[in-house]
C-alpha cells in the first residue's frame, strides 16, 4: 500500500493546499511534499523487487484490485515498482519538494492554487511510473496535462497562453494516437489477453504476438502499432521533428513548472517508450533500429544546433533537453544492457541536471527579470553562489565526469557503440559530437551572461539569492555528484530490470 | 378491381414533395406550417393505403394519432408564431437572424 | 422482491411519477398562473425528478428488466409490447431524471423575477415525461407519441422568454426544423409500415427476418433513412442539427442544458432500440443492400466534425457549448455506427456511458452559463475573463466540466470517450470504415481540446477585462453545478457499476 | 617499504581535501586557503617520494580500489562482462610523474603566496580551491590504472583549467580564453571519448596493465588476425589509437589544437606554470607514454605522432620568435617543447620522451614562475619591450631564469640539452630508414635554432640593456615565497639532466642512463610496461652514420650548433642597450607568424563563421518550417472552423434546404451503394 499512500498524501495534500490561505501555501505544500519524498526514499531503501515489472519480475509494493469489467477485458488498479520505475518515482518526489521550495520567491500570486497544482501533478507523475495497467497508466498520463496547462497558463511568461495551449493540444493528440494503437494491439492479441495489465500484454506480445486485425497480418499490425506508438511517444519525449512545443512550454512556464516539465514530464515519454515499444516489440526494434538511431542522432545534433542559436538562457536549456533526450533514444535503440540501462540512468540524471539548470536560471531571472544573455554580463560578480551552481550545473550538462550526466552518457555511448544494428559505431560517434556542441553553447552563454564586467540592461538591483533559493540547488548538485561518483546506487537496480528485456531478442 | 398500392405511394410522395417544396420556398411562417401539414398528410395517405394493403388497422390508427399530434403541433406553432410577430413585427421566417454562425 | 408482485404497469413508475408531477404542476398553473412561489414549484419539480430517479435506480438494482437468466426479473412489456421496461429503458430513465433534477434545482434561481413559473416547470416535467417514455417505447407509434410529447413542450420552453428576441427566434427555428423533421420521421414510419405491415418493433424484425418484404427493399431503405432523420433531429446530428446552435443559444440556459443532455439521450435511446430491435443488421442488409451502420458512420464523422469545427472559433460561450453538444452527438453516434451483425454491445454500451456522463458534465456546463447569465457578465469568452478570481468554486467546477467534455482524466468524460474510441477501433476489426471514425475522433478531440481550454483560459488565465461588482452566489444554481461537478469527478473511480449497467443493457438489446 | 602503497590514495586525496577546505572555509582562513593547499601538496610530494622509494625498492602497485560500475556487454573480441573501476597503477613511470606533479604543484602553491596573496587579489579561496582540484585531478590521472579513469580525470583537468584560466572573470578576455581552452580540448576529448568507448566495446576492458589489459587484448587480436568492427585488427587499433590521440593533441596543445594555449595566458601566471609544466598539457603526452604499448602496436599511429610532434615543434617555435609578451613567448615554447616529446615518443624514444617531459616540467615551471616574478617586478607589465635591465636589480630572478632559458634552449650541460638531444638522436636514427620520420626530425632540428633565438631574445629583452619603462627602473620587491621556488627549480634545471646522460653513456660506455634503467624495470615494474617491452613492439628499423658514437656526436653537435646559432643571433640583435624590433624586416612571413599563421582565424571561423550561421539557419528552419507546420495545422483548422460555422446562416429556410440537401446526399450515397434505384 506504499504507492497508494504516496498518491493519497499528494492528492489530499493538493486539496488541502488548494483551500489553504495563500500566505502559508508554499510552506504547507513543502511540508506536505516532504512526506512522499521521505516515503519514497524509504521505499528506495526497502526495495525488494527484482527483474522487470512487465516480464515476470518480482514487483515491490505491488497491489492489484479489479476495477472495471468491460466484458471481454478488465481494468484493474494495478501498481508496483521495479528497478526502472523506482528511481523515477524517487526523482519525482524529490524534485517536487525542491521545486516547491524554489517557487517561494518567484510565485507571488494565487499561491495556494499554484502549490495545489504542483502537488496534484506530483501525484499523477508518481502514478505514471507506478501504474501497470494500461488504462490506469493512461489516466495518470493524461491527467498530468491539466495542472501543467494551468501552471504554464496562469503563472507563465508573456507568451504563456500560446505555449500552454500548444503543449496541451499537441501532446494530447499524440496520446490519442498512442492510445488507439495500443487498443488495436490488445484487440489484435485476441482472446489470450483479457485485461489491460501491461505484464499480460507484454507476455502475449512476446509469446506469439498479435493475430491479424483490420485485414493486416499479425506482424504488419505489430509494426504499425509500433510505429504509431513510437510517434505518439515521440511527441512527449520529444524527438525531432515533434519538439516544437517544448521550447515554448519550457520557456514560458514558471521556473518550478519548468523544473518538473524538464525534470520529470519529459521522462514520461522515454519511460513509456521503454515500457511499451522497447519491451513489447523486440522484433520491431530490430527492424526499425537504424531509422530510430538516425532520429536519435538528429535530435542530438539538431537540438544542440538550435540551442546554439538562442540567446534566452531558458530556451538554451530547453533545446538542450531535446538533445539530451536524443541520447536516451539512442541508448534505448542500442538494446544492450548499458544502452537501455544508460538511457534510464540518463532519464534520472537529466531530470536532476536540467532541474538544477532551470532553478539556477530562475534564480538569476528572479534577480534580473531577464533571461537574455545579451541583457546581462558579469552576474558572477553579484550572485557568486548562484552562478557557481549554474556553472556546476552547466558542466554537469556537458557530461563532466564524476557527475551523473557523464555516467549516463558514457553508459549510453558504450552501450550503443557495441549495439547490434548497422553502423552502430558510426551513429554513436555522430551522436557523441553533441558533447562538443553542448559545451559550445553552454560555455558561450556563461561567458556572456555570468562572466565579464558587470552589466545589466534591466532596471533592477541585483543582490544575493536567499537561502531557500539556493538550498534546493545544493541538494540537487549533491545528488548529481553522488550519482556520478557511484552510479551503482541506482544503476544496478536498473540493469536488473533491464536484463529481462534483452532476453527477448536483444543481444547482450 | 382495386388500385395498385404503388399509385398510393406515388401520390403520397408527390404530396410530400409538394409540402417539401413549400417548406423550402415559403417565407411566411404560416405557409411553412401548412406545408409541413401537407407532408404529414402524405404520410397519412401512406399509412391508410398500406393498412388496407396489409389488411390490418395499425396504420389507420396511427394515422389518427398523427392527425392529433399534428393539431397539437400547430397549436404550439401558432403560439410561437404569435410571439414571433410580437417581437419582430413580421411572420417572415427569414427575418429573425440575430443568431448565426 | 416486492416489485414482483406489483402489476406490470408499475414498472413504468419513473415515467409515471414524472407525468403525475407534470400534471400537478399543470393544475397548479391553471389555478394560480402568476404564482411566484419558487420554492414550492422548483421543489415539486425537483422532488418529482428525484423520486423518479430513485425509483429507476431502485428498479435497476432490484433487477427489473434484467433478463431472468441473469437472475433478474425479466423485461416487462406493457400494453401488448407497445412499451417495454428493460435495462436500457431504466438506464435512460435515470439519465433523464438526473438531468431533470439538476436543471429544476438550478431553475430555482434562474427563474427569479420570471412570470409563468408554474408553466415553465410543468413544461419541463412534461417534456421529461416524454423523454422517459421514449426510453420505454417499443413501437413506432409509441415512439412517435413520446417523441412529440418531449418535443412540443421543448418548443415552448425554448421560446418561454417571450419578450426576448433570441428566445423567440430560437423557439421558431427549433419548431420549424422540428416540424419538418417530424414530418420526415412520420413519412419514414409510414414507409416502414408499408414495407413490413407492422409498427411494433419485434414484429417488424420478424417480418424482415422472414424476408417477406422482397421488392420493397428500396422502400424500406428509404423509410429507415427517414427514421434516421427523425433521430438525427432529436439528437442534433448533422444534417438535422441546424436548430441546435440557435435553440441552445437563445433558450434559457437550464433549458439548453435540458435539451442538450436529456433530449439528446432520449433521442439516442429510441435510435438504439429501433435499430437493434426492429432492423437486425444482417437481415436488413440482405433486404436493402447496404448496412445501415454505414449511414451512422457517415453521420458520426460528419456530425463530430461539423460540431467541433464550428465550435472552435465561436466567441459566444453558449454557442460554443451548443456546437460542442453537436460534436458529442457525433461521438455518441459511434455507438450505432460500430454495431455489427453479431455484436457491438461494447461500443453501444460506451455510447450509453457517454450519455450518462454527458448528462452531468454538459448540464453542468450549461448551468454555469446560466449562472453567468444570472451574473449578467456577458456572453462572450472575453466577458468571462478572470471570473475565477471572483468565483473560484464555480469556475473550478466549470473547468472540471470542460476538461471532462474534452475527455481529460481524472474526470468521467475521459472514460466514456476513450471507451468509445476503443469501441470504434474494436469495430474496425469488422468494418474497416470505422477506422475513419476513430481517426475523426482523434482529430476532433484535439480540436475540442483547443476550444474547451480556451474557455478555461478565459476563466482562469486571463485577467478580468472589466471591473465587476461582487458576484452573487445563488444557492440552487451553485448546488446544481457543484453536484454535477462532484459527480463528474467521482464517477471516474466509481465507473465500475456504470459500465456494468450499461454493458448489460446493451448486451440485452443487441444480443 | 611493504605497505607504502596502501597510502597511495592519499596522494590525490590531500589536494582534494584542500579543495573542499578552501572552497568552504577559505574565506575565513588566514591566507585564504593557501595553507591547506601547501600542506596538502607537501603531503602529496612526501607520499610521492615515498612511492618513488617503494618502486625503487623493487615493488609496484596495481590494485583496483573501487568499482564504478559493472555490467554485461559482449565485446568484439568475445568477452562477456565489463568492469569500470577506479584503481591505482604505480609503476616507475607513474611514480616519477607523481613526484614531478606534486613537486611543481607544491612550488606553485608556495609561489602563489607571493604572487597572489601579496598582491591582494580577491577570490583567493576560489583560486586555491581550483589549484587543489587541479592537483587532485592530475595526480589521480597520473596513477589511473585504466583508460576510463584516465579519461575522467583528464576531463576534470580540463574543468580546472577552465576555472583557473577564467579566474579573473570580471575581464572580457579571461572568460573567453577559458572557454576557448575548454572547447578546443573538448573537441579533442570528443575523439578521446570515442576512443575510450571503442576500446571498451572492442576488448571488453579498459585496463592499462596486466593480462586483461586492452593492450594485451589488442596484441592478441592482431596476432590472431581478428576482424574488429569490420576492420582488420591492425587497422582498428590504429583507428582507436588515433581517436585517443585526439584527446592528447587537444590537451598537449599539438597542431591543430594548439590555439587555446597562448590565450590561456589570461590566467594567473602561477596557473600557467602549473598547466604547462606539470598538469594539463603534460597530461596529453603522459597519456601517450602511459599507453605506449598500444601505440607501439601501430606503426602508422606512431609515425603520425612523430610527424605531428616534429611539425608542432617547428611551427610553434617560429611563432614564438615574434611575440612581445613574455608569457606568450613561453606559451609558444611550451607548444614547441611538447612537440619534441611527441616526436620522441613517436619515434619509439619512450625514455627520451619521458625524460624531456620531466626536464621540461622543471625548467618550464621555472620559466613561468620566473616570468611571474618579472611580472611582479614590473607591476604587472608583460610587454618585454617595456622591460630591460632587470639583471642587476633582481639577480635571483635573473640567474634562475637564465638557468631555465639555457635548459629550454638546449645548451649543454643544462637539463634540456640532454633530453632534447636524446629525442633528436632517436629521431635521426629512425629517420635514416624512414623518410617520414626524417622529415619530422628535420623539423625538430630546425626548431632548435628558433628555440635558441626566441629564448635568448626573451632573456635579453627582459633582463639586459637599459630599463625601458618606469616600472623597469623601479621594480617591485619580491619575497622569499617567490625566490625559494625559483631557486629550487633553477637547481633542478641545471642538474636534472644527470638522470639520463645517454650520449655520454654511449660515447664513454659508462652505465649512467639511470632513467632508462628506471623505466626499463630495473627496479620495480609492471610486466609489459617497460621500455624493452615497448621496444619489442615498435617496428622501426634504425640506422647509424658510421658508428653509433659518431652518430651520437653528429646529432648532439648539430643540435648544439643550431642552438648556439639561435642564441648567438639573439645576442647580436638584442643584447644591446637599446634594442629595436626587427619584425618589420620579416615582411609577410613575420606578419603571418605574428598572426599565428591564421590558425585562430580559421578556428574562430569554424565556430563563429560556420557553426553559428548554421545554427541560426537551423533555428530559422525550426521556427518557420517545423513550427510553422504545427502552427499551420492549427491555423488551417481554425480557418476550416470559420468556414464551417458559416453554414449556419441564421436563415431558417436555408436550414431546411441544407437539411434536405444533406438528407438527399445521404440517400444518394446509401441508395447507390445499396442499389435502391435499380
Amino acid at each position: 500500500m506504499m504507492i497508494e499512500a504516496l498518491l493519497a498524501v499528494a492528492l489530499v495534500g493538493a486539496l488541502v493546499t488548494f483551500v489553504a490561505p495563500n500566505r502559508i501555501a508554499g510552506k504547507l505544500a513543502f511540508a506536505i511534499s516532504l512526506v512522499p519524498a521521505a516515503l519514497s526514499l524509504w521505499m528506495f531503501a526497502a526495495f525488494d523487487g527484482s527483474g522487470n515489472a512487465l516480464l515476470d519480475g518480482t514487483l515491490a509494493f505491488e497491489s492489484q484490485v479489479e476495477w472495471i469489467d468491460l466484458g471481454s477485458y478488465t481494468i484493474s488498479w494495478f501498481v508496483g515498482l521495479d528497478g526502472i520505475s523506482l528511481p523515477l518515482v524517487v526523482l519525482t518526489t524529490i524534485l517536487t519538494s525542491l521545486a516547491i521550495m524554489s517557487s517561494w520567491t518567484p510565485i507571488d500570486n494565487r499561491e495556494s492554487q499554484f502549490y495545489g497544482l504542483i502537488l496534484f501533478i506530483e501525484a499523477n507523475l508518481i502514478g505514471v511510473f507506478a501504474a501497470l495497467d494500461f488504462f490506469l497508466w493512461f489516466i495518470f498520463w493524461e491527467a498530468v496535462l491539466i495542472p501543467m496547462y494551468l501552471l504554464i497558463g496562469i503563472w507563465g511568461g508573456p507568451r504563456r497562453k500560446y505555449a500552454a495551449i500548444k503543449f496541451f493540444v499537441y501532446t494530447n493528440v499524440a496520446s490519442l494516437l498512442m492510445f488507439g494503437a495500443f487498443i488495436a494491439l490488445v484487440l489484435g492479441l485476441g482472446d489470450g489477453v483479457t485485461s489491460f495489465a501491461l505484464p499480460e500484454v507484454a507476455n502475449a506480445m512476446l509469446n506469439g504476438g498479435p493475430d491479424g486485425l483490420f485485414g493486416l497480418e499479425g506482424t504488419t499490425l505489430a509494426s504499425v502499432v509500433f510505429v504509431a506508438m513510437f510517434l505518439g511517444f515521440a511527441v512527449k519525449v520529444p524527438v525531432v521533428p515533434f519538439h516544437t512545443w517544448l521550447p515554448d512550454a519550457h520557456v514560458e512556464a514558471p521556473t518550478p513548472a519548468s523544473v518538473l516539465l524538464a525534470g520529470v514530464l519529459l521522462k514520461m515519454g522515454t519511460y513509456a517508450l521503454l515500457r511499451f515499444n522497447f519491451t513489447m516489440f523486440p522484433d520491431q526494434v530490430e527492424t526499425y533500429a537504424v531509422p530510430i538511431a538516425a532520429i536519435a542522432v538528429i535530435s542530438v545534433i539538431y537540438g544542440a544546433m538550435l540551442a546554439l542559436a538562442q540567446t534566452d538562457l531558458k530556451r538554451i536549456v530547453a533545446y538542450s533537453s531535446v538533445s539530451s533526450m536524443g541520447y536516451v533514444i539512442l541508448g534505448l535503440v542500442a538494446y544492450t544492457q548499458f544502452g537501455i540501462g544508460g538511457a534510464t540512468f540518463q532519464m534520472v540524471s537529466h531530470g536532476l541536471i536540467s532541474g538544477l539548470m532551470f532553478m539556477a536560471v530562475g534564480v538569476i531571472y528572479n534577480a534580473t527579470h531577464t533571461r537574455l544573455v545579451t541583457d546581462m554580463s558579469g552576474m558572477a560578480d553579484r550572485m557568486p553562489v548562484a552562478v557557481g551552481i549554474l556553472v556546476a550545473g552547466a558542466f554537469g550538462y556537458m557530461g563532466l565526469p564524476l557527475m551523473s550526466g557523464f555516467a549516463a552518457e558514457y553508459f549510453i555511448f558504450f552501450g550503443a557503440f557495441g549495439a547490434g544494428f548497422d553502423y552502430a559505431p558510426l551513429f554513436t560517434a555522430l551522436a557523441m559530437f553533441g558533447i562538443v556542441l553542448v559545451a559550445g553553447y553552454l560555455l558561450f552563454a556563461l561567458q556572456r551572461a555570468v562572466f565579464g564586467p558587470y552589466r545589466l540592461e534591466t532596471d533592477y538591483e541585483v543582490s544575493r539569492a536567499p537561502l531557500h533559493d539556493i538550498a534546493p540547488m545544493f541538494v540537487l548538485l549533491g545528488i548529481i555528484i553522488a550519482l556520478g561518483v557511484a552510479p551503482d546506487l541506482i544503476f544496478e537496480m536498473i540493469t536488473d530490470a533491464v536484463d529481462p528485456i534483452l532476453e527477448n531478442g536483444g543481444e547482450l | 378491381m382495386s388500385i395498385g398500392i404503388e399509385y398510393y405511394v406515388l401520390l403520397s410522395m408527390g404530396l410530400f414533395c409538394i409540402g417539401l417544396f413549400g417548406v423550402l420556398t415559403r417565407r411566411n411562417a404560416l405557409m411553412f406550417l401548412m406545408s409541413v401539414e401537407l407532408m404529414l398528410n402524405a404520410a397519412n395517405i401512406n399509412l391508410i393505403a398500406f393498412a388496407f394493403y396489409h389488411g390490418n388497422l395499425t396504420g389507420q390508427v396511427f394515422a389518427l394519432f398523427t392527425m392529433a399530434l399534428a393539431a397539437a403541433e400547430v397549436a404550439v406553432g401558432l403560439g410561437i408564431i404569435l410571439v414571433l410577430y410580437r417581437n419582430f413585427r413580421d411572420v417572415d421566417v427569414t427575418v429573425p437572424t440575430t443568431m448565426r454562425w | 422482491m416486492a416489485v414482483f408482485e406489483l402489476p406490470g404497469w408499475t414498472a413504468l413508475a419513473p415515467a409515471l411519477i414524472l407525468a403525475v408531477t407534470g400534471l400537478v404542476l399543470f393544475v397548479f398553473d391553471s389555478i394560480s398562473p402568476n404564482s411566484t412561489n419558487r420554492s414550492l414549484l422548483a421543489g415539486t419539480a425537483a422532488g418529482g425528478a428525484l423520486v423518479s430517479l430513485a425509483v429507476a435506480v431502485w428498479f435497476t438494482f432490484a433487477g427489473v428488466g434484467t433478463p431472468t437468466v441473469d437472475g433478474g426479473l425479466g423485461e416487462i412489456s406493457i400494453l401488448g409490447g407497445q412499451l417495454v421496461v428493460d435495462q436500457l429503458a431504466l438506464y435512460f430513465m435515470i439519465v433523464v431524471a438526473i438531468v431533470t433534477a439538476l436543471i429544476t434545482v438550478a431553475s430555482y434561481d434562474y427563474l427569479v423575477d420570471h412570470t409563468y413559473q408554474a408553466e415553465y416547470y410543468s413544461l419541463i416535467i412534461l417534456a421529461a415525461t416524454g423523454m422517459s417514455l421514449m426510453a420505454a417505447a417499443n413501437s413506432l407509434v409509441t415512439i412517435f407519441i413520446a417523441l412529440e410529447l418531449a418535443s412540443l413542450p421543448s418548443y415552448a420552453l425554448v421560446a418561454i422568454l417571450k419578450d426576448n428576441r433570441g428566445s423567440v427566434e430560437a423557439g421558431l427555428k427549433y419548431f420549424l426544423i422540428g416540424a419538418l423533421s417530424s414530418a420526415i420521421f412520420v413519412y419514414g414510419i409510414s414507409l416502414v409500415y408499408g414495407a413490413t405491415g407492422h409498427l411494433q418493433l419485434e414484429n417488424i424484425a420478424a417480418v424482415i427476418s422472414g424476408g417477406d418484404v422482397d421488392g420493397y427493399g428500396g422502400l424500406l431503405g428509404l423509410g429507415i433513412l427517414m427514421l434516421i432523420g427523425g433521430f438525427a433531429f432529436k439528437t442534433a446530428s448533422v444534417p438535422f442539427h441546424f436548430w441546435a446552435p440557435e435553440a441552445y443559444e437563445g433558450a434559457p440556459a437550464p433549458v439548453s442544458a435540458f435539451l442538450s443532455s436529456a433530449s439528446k439521450a432520449a433521442g439516442f435511446v429510441i435510435a438504439f432500440r429501433v435499430f437493434t430491435t426492429a432492423f437486425p443488421l444482417g437481415e436488413t442488409t440482405a433486404l436493402i443492400g447496404v448496412e445501415w451502420t454505414h449511414a451512422f458512420i457517415i453521420l458520426a464523422i460528419v456530425t463530430m466534425t461539423v460540431g467541433n469545427f464550428a465550435a472552435a472559433t465561436q466567441d459566444n460561450v453558449k454557442r460554443m457549448l451548443a456546437y460542442s453538444s453537436i460534436g458529442h452527438a457525433g461521438y455518441a453516434l459511434i455507438g450505432l455506427a460500430g454495431l455489427t451483425a453479431d455484436g457491438g454491445e461494447f461500443v453501444m454500451g460506451a455510447a450509453m456511458m457517454h450519455l450518462l456522463v454527458y448528462g452531468f458534465m454538459n448540464t453542468g456546463a450549461f448551468l454555469f452559463v446560466g449562472l453567468a447569465e444570472r451574473w449578467e457578465v456577458g456572453r462572450t469568452f472575453e466577458d468571462y475573463n478572470g471570473l475565477s478570481t471572483q468565483a473560484p468554486v464555480a469556475c473550478a467546477a466549470m473547468a472540471v466540466f470542460l476538461f471532462s467534455l474534452a475527455g481529460i482524466p481524472p474526470f468521467g468524460g475521459f472514460f466514456s470517450k476513450f471507451f468509445l474510441f476503443m469501441g470504434a477501433i474494436e469495430a474496425s476489426a469488422e468494418t474497416t470504415a470505422m477506422l475513419a471514425v476513430a481517426a475523426a475522433l482523434v482529430v476532433n478531440s484535439a480540436l475540442s481540446l483547443y476550444y474547451y481550454s480556451r474557455l478555461v483560459k478565459a476563466l482562469w488565465i486571463e485577467e478580468p477585462s472589466t471591473t465587476r461588482d461582487r458576484l452573487a452566489q445563488p444557492t440552487g444554481l451553485y448546488a446544481a453545478i457543484i453536484v454535477a461537478a462532484v459527480m463528474t469527478v467521482v464517477i471516474l473511480p466509481g465507473f465500475g457499476p456504470v459500465v456494468d449497467t450499461a454493458l448489460e443493457a446493451a448486451t440485452a438489446i443487441v444480443g | 617499504m611493504e605497505g607504502a602503497f596502501s597510502y597511495a590514495p592519499a596522494i590525490a586525496a590531500f589536494p582534494l581535501v584542500a579543495f573542499v577546505v578552501a572552497l568552504t572555509f577559505g574565506k575565513w582562513l588566514p591566507k585564504k586557503g593557501a595553507i591547506p593547499g601547501i600542506a596538502a601538496t607537501a603531503g602529496s610530494l612526501l607520499f610521492s617520494l615515498w612511492m618513488l622509494a617503494a618502486v625503487a625498492s623493487g615493488e609496484v602497485y596495481h590494485e583496483t580500489l573501487y568499482e564504478w560500475t559493472a555490467g554485461a556487454a559482449a565485446s568484439e573480441v568475445g568477452t562477456e562482462g565489463i568492469d569500470f573501476t577506479f584503481g591505482i597503477l604505480i609503476d616507475p613511470l607513474a611514480a616519477l610523474m607523481l613526484v614531478i606533479v606534486s613537486l611543481v604543484a607544491f612550488l606553485v602553491h608556495v609561489f602563489s603566496l607571493g604572487y597572489m596573496n601579496a598582491e591582494g587579489e580577491t577570490g583567493l579561496p576560489r583560486y586555491y580551491a581550483g589549484l587543489g582540484l587541479f592537483t587532485f585531478s592530475m595526480l589521480a590521472f597520473v596513477y589511473a590504472d585504466n583508460l576510463l579513469m584516465a579519461f575522467i580525470f583528464f576531463e576534470l583537468v580540463g574543468l580546472c583549467s577552465y576555472l583557473l584560466i577564467g579566474f579573473w572573470f570580471r575581464t572580457r578576455s579571461a572568460p573567453s580564453a577559458a572557454k576557448k581552452a575548454f572547447l578546443v580540448t573538448r573537441f579533442g576529448d570528443y575523439f578521446f571519448l570515442i576512443g575510450v568507448v571503442a576500446i571498451a566495446a572492442t576488448f571488453g576492458t579498459v585496463a592499462f596493465a596486466g593480462d586483461d589489459s586492452f593492450v594485451a587484448a589488442a596484441e592478441t587480436a592482431i596476432n590472431d588476425g581478428d576482424t574488429l568492427f569490420g576492420f582488420d585488427a591492425q587497422t582498428w587499433v590504429t583507428i582507436t589509437g588515433l581517436l585517443v590521440l585526439g584527446g592528447v593533441l587537444g590537451k598537449s596543445a599539438q597542431f591543430p589544437f594548439h590555439t587555446w594555449l597562448p590565450d590561456a595566458m589570461e590566467g594567473p601566471t602561477t596557473v600557467s606554470a602549473l598547466i604547462h609544466a606539470a598538469t594539463m598539457v603534460a597530461a596529453g603526452v603522459y597519456l601517450v607514454a602511459r599507453m605506449f604499448g598500444y601505440y607501439a602496436l601501430s606503426p602508422t599511429t606512431l609515425a603520425i605522432i612523430a610527424f605531428v610532434g616534429g611539425f608542432t615543434a617547428l611551427f610553434a617555435a617560429t611563432m614564438g620568435v615574434v611575440k612581445d609578451d613574455i608569457k606568450q613567448v613561453l606559451a609558444y615554447s611550451t607548444i614547441s617543447q611538447y612537440g619534441y616529446m611527441m616526436l620522441g615518443l613517436g619515434v619509439g624514444g619512450y625514455v627520451a620522451g619521458v625524460f624531456h617531459l620531466m626536464n621540461h616540467a622543471f625548467f618550464k615551471a621555472l620559466l613561468f614562475l620566473g616570468a611571474g616574478a618579472v611580472i611582479i617586478l614590473m607591476h604587472h607589465e608583460q610587454d618585454m619591450w617595456k622591460m630591460g635591465g632587470l639583471k642587476d636589480k633582481a639577480p635571483v630572478t635573473y640567474y634562475t631564469f637564465l638557468a631555465g632559458a639555457l635548459a629550454l634552449a638546449g645548451i649543454i650541460p643544462f637539463s634540456g640539452f640532454w633530453s632534447k638531444d636524446e629525442i633528436l638522436y632517436d629521431a635521426m636514427i629512425v629517420g635514416l630508414e624512414e623518410p617520414v620520420i626524417l622529415a619530422a626530425y628535420a623539423m625538430g632540428l630546425a626548431a632548435v635554432f628558433f628555440t635558441g633565438f626566441y629564448t635568448f631574445r626573451m632573456v635579453f629583452l627582459t633582463f639586459h640593456g637599459e630599463p625601458r619603462s618606469e616600472a623597469a627602473e623601479d621594480p617591485h620587491s619580491i619575497g622569499w615565497a617567490v625566490k625559494a621556488p625559483l631557486i629550487t627549480l633553477g637547481v633542478l634545471a641545471l642538474v636534472a639532466g644527470v638522470a639520463n646522460l645517454a650520449p655520454v653513456a654511449k660515447i664513454v660506455g659508462a652505465d649512467i642512463t639511470f632513467l632508462e634503467h628506471w623505466l626499463d624495470g630495473e627496479y620495480g615494474a609492471v610486466e609489459g610496461l617497460t621500455y624493452s617491452a615497448y621496444g619489442e613492439l615498435v617496428a622501426y628499423e634504425t640506422g647509424v652514420i658510421g658508428s653509433e658514437q659518431l652518430t651520437v656526436l653528429i646529432a648532439a653537435g648539430l643540435s648544439l650548433l643550431l642552438a648556439f646559432s639561435g642564441a648567438g643571433l639573439a645576442w647580436k640583435l638584442y643584447n644591446v642597450p637599446e634594442p629595436v624590433p626587427y619584425k618589420d624586416r620579416l615582411g609577410t612571413v613575420g606578419d603571418a607568424a605574428e598572426a599565428n599563421y591564421y590558425q585562430d582565424e580559421y578556428q574562430v571561423w569554424l565556430a563563429n563563421g560556420l557553426t553559428r550561421p548554421v545554427a541560426r539557419a537551423a533555428d530559422r528552419f525550426d521556427q518557420t518550417v517545423i513550427d510553422g507546420t504545427v502552427n499551420g495545422v492549427s491555423t488551417a483548422s481554425l480557418f476550416g472552423s470559420s468556414w464551417m460555422k458559416r453554414l449556419q446562416t441564421g436563415i431558417v429556410t436555408n436550414y431546411a434546404a441544407l437539411l434536405v440537401a444533406g438528407f438527399i446526399g445521404l440517400l444518394l450515397v446509401l441508395g447507390l451503394y445499396g442499389g435502391w434505384f435499380l
